[in-house]
């Protein structure tokens, strides 16, 4: 057969699927439609749903967006509430009268500004340390619960001890930045750092078992639910106390910013970053202060539970951790007003003569208390 | 045609970055004389440079401007040179009082030093010691100094 | 005791040592000048601090006559109970000046025999560190403090 | 300055000239770990040869440069010079002008120690409160020196047979309102300061200094003083209204940082208490005797005139040639001379870095009165 016959012949069968076969299909698929758009549309909301709320998470809470915003107010506010306390005005001019621009405008600085690699200095490591720095904290404030059903990172019922774990790898980066740096006043502010991290973290740590013990679960989810009854602040106050005081140790703010002390050694393992890699240094440690904050908040404020009024909550949501974060900024840059800078041998005698045995007899009456209670 | 699509562009990011460099100015914890009282007066709070974004700093791998207060001396003279080439790009000086900018009253002594023959100077501001009104005003110009000459396109034209 | 007054201690150090001192004068009160014989000095500065308990030291510093050809040394010293200035002086030949130095009796002498050591050319024997203490480290210009100085400081 | 040799077993370290706190100095400090065995200071940063732009001055025209010495407390050094001045060519001052000279003088007392305790608590940390308000407080007495001689840190207003203008119309009056502010205001830093437990921590037997040391060292002023000897020049030996004033020298036992604030704390309240006495008591008359503008001096002659300053004793020794300007004028500085005590505290008592900065500006340090 030549090709214009098959040509035919195809033309045909079609014509005749089209008048006999054609409208079943499309009376049967005109049938089908009111129950297939609901599906659809809930397949889609689905599809959107499951990406997009580790997306969400990724991107906005606890992810980028709110920890870059977090350090931006942060920084703002501390820089316009410390002018007030020494009687002036503060970043004004930048901004509309109110210089809420300034960090921007110091980011975008920073950011344009020439990197001076020093020649002596190990130069990969010397890159990548101010890269790793906020990189840490940042990966532990995925496991905090910021609702009963928002944790980014699910770390099967494990996630308090994968906090301390990841966090405590955080002190590990400045030295070896000091080191990096090769210069004089950086290792100093790098032993510093480490000597601090280790009285500091310790009974950080005894703190946050005693929380785990009372509630029975290492997950953060299931601590901050233990807490419904009551916030664990009130029956574990030493160890409140204690977790506080380490809290703004580890941060590094003021009272014990030994490391990064202006006037003894510039500004500590910091001296020798210029441009973004000092922006990166600076924002690590409003990172570190948000994750042990936040840490704080959930084992002992109870995280994103509203307060309870005689056993009846009230609505939980982010907004709570949120305003109970917005609290403690304000208590610890107040703090910074107040206080001067304690002496190394002083921090490291606070944190292993008063916060250590503290830590360790608040695990004791947790026990007690645990023990009574099951009883 | 290049050109004039990626005008616009470079104009934006032009506008951002001298607004930022402007309002971000970090002066290192430096002095050489004896103007560094009024300085600290111009820092606190009745005149509060920090209006202007302009923070002190402590180490020179992070600033920007490198305020002379006061008199240099030779052995001075050495590490304001030192200093300078320690900076990053872009880096700004600003010579305050009437002794780095021509010696002052010291202007026959065999131990001071011009900041003219050591490193370039941006804005001056004469007195002795300059009142802080002046020291402002010399922030200010060098602010205006930033908008006009430190873009990205800046000298090209 | 009763701390000694200004002519009280001149009185006694020319009746008692005249054999350590060129001169002694109450300049005014509160001021007391004593020039020492040079190759004297150690011991008169050891006797000033032993036994008149001149235990502060003020300061120090030189002058250069140049016109009579010699330098001054002068050591302003106190008495922590008397409280009048003793100006101790010690004159130098001005083409070698040389001298024991004091910080083996006074040691917070140092600074200002270090200052003298570079504006003056003073050379002080037994000074444990001798270095540039005002100046730069590689100065080369003479000394600014000498009469004959022809380095920048002189009026136009 | 060549620097001397290291022991192995420590890190030299260089403070300055470029360091937050090091001021104009650069000072070598050997660290073991965090204890510091030996502190070299190393001087002369900001030498300009006071003493030979001096010699090619007249008599009156040295006024100027002398003022630059400490731009804080310049009355207290420009009244050195020209009492010497005074002294060498014999020239009487009225009383009147002795009086006005005290007012100054207590009034550049006080802006300095404000300027010395700001600076020693920002090296504790302390920066954002306490120091930022000297400044604030500072800008009361310098609204005072400007009202009364037109300029707010080097007025030169001393000149040889007195002062160059009399008091303004209701100075006294501003001089007894500034005196009310600055008491309540002294209230609230010793709240601020002596009283916050951790300042006291980081103060409290800190760089101590004992008595023997303190007159060994030859050391002066506030130092001295706390360390718990009895020495001011304007009791012992009282220049310009001194005589007739009613004031207490302050001395503390205990030698460390904490007392020298302290003597500094007592020592302005002391101030107040003169600047009170002098608005009230102040008497009649001419504020200066007529001098001539070149005035020519007597060969030979030599005068050493003694102030306390705010930093100690500053002696100004002047010798004449018979010419217009002075033969010879060499400075007492007394920073110098608490530049040595400092430089011996690391062998005195245990020194840390962390006490370093506290200890330096515990002397305080004004390093162009130091270089001169």
């Amino acid at each position: 057969m030549d090709v214009v016959t098959l040509i035919w012949l195809y033309i045909l069968g079609l014509v005749r699927w089209l008048l006999k076969e054609a409208p079943l299909q499309v009376i049967n698929f005109v049938r089908s439609l009111p129950t297939l758009i609901p599906e659809l549309i809930r397949w889609l909301w689905d599809f959107i749903w499951f990406n997009f709320k580790p997306l969400a998470q990724i991107i906005v809470i606890p992810g980028l967006a709110f920890i870059l915003l977090f350090a931006m107010i942060v920084v703002w506010f501390e820089r316009k509430f410390l002018a007030r306390a020494m009687l002036r005005i503060g970043p004004y001019y930048c901004g509309k009268r109110s210089g809420w621009l300034q960090v921007i405008a110091d980011f975008l600085k920073l950011f344009f500004k020439e990197l001076v690699i020093p020649d002596d200095v190990e130069k990969a490591l010397f890159l990548a340390s101010p890269i790793l720095l906020p990189t840490i904290p940042a990966l532990a404030i995925t496991l905090i619960p910021f609702d009963s059903n928002w944790v980014l990172f699910d770390a099967g019922g494990l996630s308090l001890p994968i906090f301390l774990a990841i966090a405590g790898l955080a002190p590990v980066v400045p030295i070896f930045a000091g080191w990096a740096a090769n210069n004089k006043y950086t290792i100093i502010g790098s032993f510093r750092t480490a000597y601090l991290y280790v009285s500091g973290e310790i009974p950080l740590v005894i703190c946050a078992a005693a929380t785990a013990l009372l509630a029975g679960s290492l997950d953060l989810v299931d601590i901050v639910e233990a807490q419904r009854p009551l916030w664990f602040a009130v029956p574990q106050f030493i160890g409140f106390l204690v977790f506080f005081v380490g809290l703004i140790l580890e941060a590094e703010r003021t009272p014990f910013d030994v490391p990064t002390a202006e006037t003894e050694l510039v500004i500590g393992w910091r001296t020798e970053f210029s441009g973004i890699l000092f922006g990166f240094t600076m924002m690590a440690e409003y990172v570190v202060f948000l994750g042990w904050t936040l840490l704080f908040i959930t084992l002992y404020l109870g995280g994103y539970l509203g307060p309870s009024l005689f056993g009846v909550p009230l609505y939980d949501h982010i907004f709570w951790m949120l305003l109970k974060l917005a609290v403690i900024v304000v208590i610890v840059v107040l703090i910074r007003t107040v206080y001067p800078r304690l002496r190394l041998d002083q921090t490291l005698r606070l944190g292993w003569n008063y916060l250590m045995p503290l830590a360790l007899l608040n695990l004791f009456i947790t026990i007690i208390l645990k023990w009574g209670l099951m009883i | 045609m290049a050109e004039r699509f990626a005008a616009p562009i470079y104009g934006v990011i032009d506008y951002l970055l001298t607004w930022a460099r402007k309002f971000s100015i970090w002066p290192i914890h430096f002095v050489t004389g004896c103007c560094s009282p009024e300085f600290m007066q111009v820092s606190g709070s009745r005149f509060d440079m920090e209006r202007l974004g302009v923070l002190p700093f402590a180490s020179v791998r992070q600033c920007d401007c490198l305020m002379v207060v006061g008199v240099i001396s030779r052995k001075m003279g050495e590490r304001v040179k030192y200093l300078y080439e320690q900076m990053g790009e872009p880096k700004f000086v600003v010579s305050v009082g009437a002794c780095p900018t021509g010696r002052g009253p010291f202007y026959d002594s065999y131990a001071t030093v011009a900041i003219d023959d050591l490193v370039p100077v941006d804005v001056y501001i004469p007195g002795c010691p300059p009142r802080p009104e002046a020291i402002i005003q010399g922030l200010m110009l060098l602010q205006e100094k930033i908008r006009k000459e430190c873009g990205l396109r800046a000298g090209k034209e | 005791m009763q701390a000694r007054s200004e002519e009280e201690l001149v009185e006694e150090l020319k009746r008692e040592h005249s054999d350590l001192l060129v001169e002694a004068v109450v300049h005014r009160s509160k001021r007391v000048s004593i020039v020492a014989k040079r190759e004297k000095l150690l011991e008169l500065a050891r006797l000033l601090r032993d036994k008149y308990s001149f235990t502060h030291p003020v300061s120090a510093g030189a002058i250069d006559y140049i016109k009579e050809g010699k330098m001054q040394m002068i050591y302003y010293l106190m008495n922590p109970e008397s409280r009048f200035m003793l100006m101790l002086r010690v004159d130098l030949p001005r083409d070698n000046p040389k001298m024991p130095s004091m910080t083996q009796i006074w040691e917070a002498m140092s600074f200002h025999e270090r200052e003298a050591w570079e504006m003056f050319g003073i050379d002080f024997e037994g000074h444990p560190n001798l270095t540039h203490l005002l100046l730069p480290p590689d100065w080369r210009g003479g000394y600014p403090l000498r009469k004959d100085f022809k380095g920048e400081g002189i009026a136009p | 300055m060549t620097e001397p040799e290291i022991k192995p077993e420590v890190m030299r370290i260089s403070w300055g000239p470029q360091h937050p706190m090091s001021g104009q100095t650069r000072i070598l400090i050997d660290v073991d770990g965090e204890i510091v065995r030996r502190i070299i200071a190393d001087i002369g940063f900001t030498h300009r040869g006071i003493e030979k732009i001096l010699e090619n001055r007249t008599f009156i025209q040295g006024i100027v440069p002398i003022e630059r010495m400490v731009m804080a407390d310049t009355a207290n050094i420009a009244l050195g010079y020209v009492q010497a001045v005074e002294e060498a060519l014999g020239i009487e001052v009225p009383e009147r002008a002795k009086w006005i000279r005290s007012l100054i003088c207590e009034m550049g007392r006080i802006n300095s120690h404000l300027y010395a305790f700001g600076l020693q608590v920002e090296c504790t940390g302390y920066f954002p409160a306490v120091f930022l308000w000297t400044t604030v407080d500072r800008e009361v007495l310098l609204d005072l020196f400007e009202k009364l001689t037109g300029a707010r840190w080097s007025y030169s207003f001393f000149i040889p047979g007195g002062v160059r203008a009399d008091l303004p119309e209701g100075f006294r009056d501003e001089v007894k309102r500034a005196v009310k502010y600055l008491r309540r205001r002294f209230q609230d830093y010793w709240d601020a300061m002596v009283e916050n437990p951790l300042f006291e921590m980081r103060n409290r037997g800190v760089g101590v200094l004992s008595r023997e040391d303190a007159i060994r060292l030859g050391a002066t002023g506030p130092v001295l003083r706390g360390s718990g000897v009895d020495m001011d020049v304007r009791r012992d030996e009282p220049y310009a209204a001194y005589g007739d004033l009613d004031f207490k020298v302050i001395t503390e036992r205990e030698g460390d940082c904490l007392a020298r604030l302290k003597v500094r704390f007592h020592e302005i309240e002391q101030s107040l208490n003169i600047m009170e006495q002098i608005a009230d008591e102040i008497p009649g008359g001419p504020v200066r005797t007529k001098v001539s503008l070149f005035p020519r001096s007597k060969p030979g002659v030599e005068a050493l005139s003694r102030v306390e300053t705010a930093r100690g004793e500053l002696g100004v020794h002047i010798f004449t040639d018979g010419g217009m300007k002075p033969y010879r004028v060499k400075i007492n500085s007394p920073t110098l001379r608490n530049m040595y005590v400092f430089e011996r505290l690391a062998e005195l008592d245990r020194v840390l870095v962390a006490d370093l900065p506290v200890i330096l500006y515990s002397i305080d340090p004004w390093y162009l009165d130091c270089d001169r």
